[in-house]
């Protein structure tokens, strides 16, 4: 341990190490996020959105690694994730819960070259305010019909010229520019969040939310079912069971020919049904004089 | 479903659904005919206004179900 | 409709669809009996899956019309 | 329908749908019992499948109620 | 089902769906009656108009969806 | 449906489904437990093969329900 | 499964859907708690309209059947 060394490092390090380890000790939960290449103006719409949720702050690894010892994380858990440019979100918040957040910002840019649409790239009609030009050869080749009024280009109408998922050709990018059209969306990674003591790597942190509501939905109709099956005594499940076991009555009834007033319908329409379906099946070969029904032939 | 097929070919001939004809159509069917049977759905069919449910089963939206399968 | 309720009604007796049979049937009902069409009907029921058709057809919804009419 | 909740109850208790049996319960729901009805169905049954038909009908639309209803 | 199905009788034969009739008929098909399970039933279906879910089941068309519910 | 979910969640833990075990869960959850119902519910839940409702359930279409909501 | 039910449980006895409720709950059942799958539920079940997706899960087995087919 040399004394002399630690002169060595500028005071700013110094409070930065002690700043991160403050908040790692007053967060339960800490969330890294890669923005290397990520639009600072985004970074920043994204820091004013969790504000008082949670505490972003994009500080050199190092620094990061020396706090987080310092703090008591279990660093070697975490190594894998500290490389290229991170940021690093500080919150008491339930990981998912700021994943989940997050993911729900749409937060969108003009295209570069090689981007592909996350929306509708809709050029709508109206004027472009541009200046009649070459760009008119640019439109032309988007397959967009423009009119020239006042020397301005005018679009004649609404044109997709992109769905979510199509690349966006590069020579609109002007264009989008100019009308403000931003279809893609910027997303921040995240890579891992340490939780407790715990590592939730990406793949996990990134939840569905529609894969839930399916488990909900498929989970209540299995009870449901279940709830039927065993007429479970509360009236609104007795409904469906008694609806369901008069179904049955009927199907038998219907299944041996036994026929009442009540059962009249069924029965013969069952007769009927399979009679209209033998007629179906021979009637390219034989011709009895009787129309099937429509709704059979389909 | 014997019986009902021929109740429904009698009424198909325009004939009466009498147990007498049930019999007789399932006789030369080569159908062993139960009395009891005969006489149960001749009865529950005197009940019925085949006419209106032949009506309806015909107008029912079938459909569900390809007939080819 | 009056060939195919007969034909039904042999198979669901389990007996063979010939043109002996459905004429048979069909005279038991007091329907005049058109040779040709005996013929055409037992000939091209001999290639039908009856059964698969018929399964088929019980698979359609056949509880779509309420039962007072 | 009572003949047939009979059976279909007797079915659901793994009973034998037997006349005895269908008559005994629906003598307990104080049905007054029609001889030729309690015949005509426990013949008709006994060539029906109903576990079959039960899953059939499973699949047919059942419930015009919904429970949150 | 076999509550239900004894409920359902005791409905078409226009009986009170009361716990002691329920087992009764129950008894009759030799079904060992749960007691709790009849009380449970006989107390739920007095909050169910029997009447109107049997229309319901009967009359929904194939493509009786409530889109909201 | 609370005694039908905490049934399922012991079902989907491969739990054995018992009064006890139905009761604890119910009380975990805050639920004040009905002895009655418990009972019932345990003893009907015996009868049925869960898997086989769940597998039932699972198959029938669903894509009536607007996916959002 | 067993996240979601014991989620619906408490919804169904009209508690929040906590972390510590679920565990709870779980742990009532026997089941071995997973930490970070009870925070995934709770956080995805806190952006779900758990009573419209119950509704519509109840208004499904009406559709058992596609209507233009």
């Amino acid at each position: 341990m040399s004394v002399i060394e630690e002169r060595k490092i500028p005071k700013w390090k110094i409070d930065e190490v002690a700043s991160l380890e403050e908040k790692l000790k007053n967060s339960k939960t800490v969330i890294i996020a890669d923005v290397q290449g990520f639009p600072a103006d985004k970074l920043h719409e994204i820091r004013k959105k969790l504000r008082n949720i949670a505490d972003m702050k994009v500080t050199r690894n190092t620094l990061f690694l020396i706090a987080a010892k310092r703090a008591g994380l279990d660093v070697e858990k975490l190594e894998k994730y500290i490389s290229g440019t991170n940021a690093f979100i500080f919150t008491n918040e339930n990981p998912f819960s700021i994943s989940i957040l997050l993911s729900k910002f749409k937060l969108k840019r003009y295209p570069m070259p090689g981007d592909k649409a996350d929306e509708e790239v809709v050029i709508p009609a109206g004027d472009t305010g541009m200046t009649a030009g070459p760009i008119l050869s640019t439109f032309g080749k988007l397959k967009v019909q423009t009119k020239v009024q006042d020397g301005k280009v005018h679009v004649v109408k609404d044109t997709l010229i992109a769905k979510p998922g199509d690349p966006i050709p590069p020579e609109a990018a002007p264009i989008l520019q100019k009308l403000g059209i931003m279809p893609v969306y910027v997303k921040l990674k995240l890579k891992a969040a340490y939780h407790e003591n715990l590592v939730i790597p990406s793949d996990q942190l990134e939840l569905n939310v529609d894969q839930y509501r399916s488990m909900i939905a498929e989970a209540a109709r299995d009870s449901l079912a279940l709830g039927v099956e065993i007429a479970y005594p509360v009236p609104d499940v007795l409904k469906i069971t008694i609806g369901r076991a008069y179904t049955r009555a009927l199907a038998i009834a219907a299944e041996a020919g036994y026929i009442t007033p009540e059962t009249a319908q069924m029965v013969l329409t069952k007769a009927m049904s399979k009679a209209y379906a033998v007629l179906s099946a021979i009637s390219g070969k034989v011709d009895l004089g009787v129309e099937v029904p429509k709704a059979i032939q389909s | 479903m014997e019986y009902i097929y021929a109740s429904l070919l009698l009424h198909a001939a325009k004939k009466d659904i009498t147990e007498d004809a049930i019999k007789a159509v399932l006789n030369a069917a080569g159908v062993e005919v139960d009395e009891v049977r005969v006489k149960a759905v001749a009865a529950a069919l005197k009940e019925v206004n085949i006419d209106e449910v032949i009506k309806n089963a015909a107008a029912m939206p079938v459909a569900a179900v390809p007939a080819g399968g």
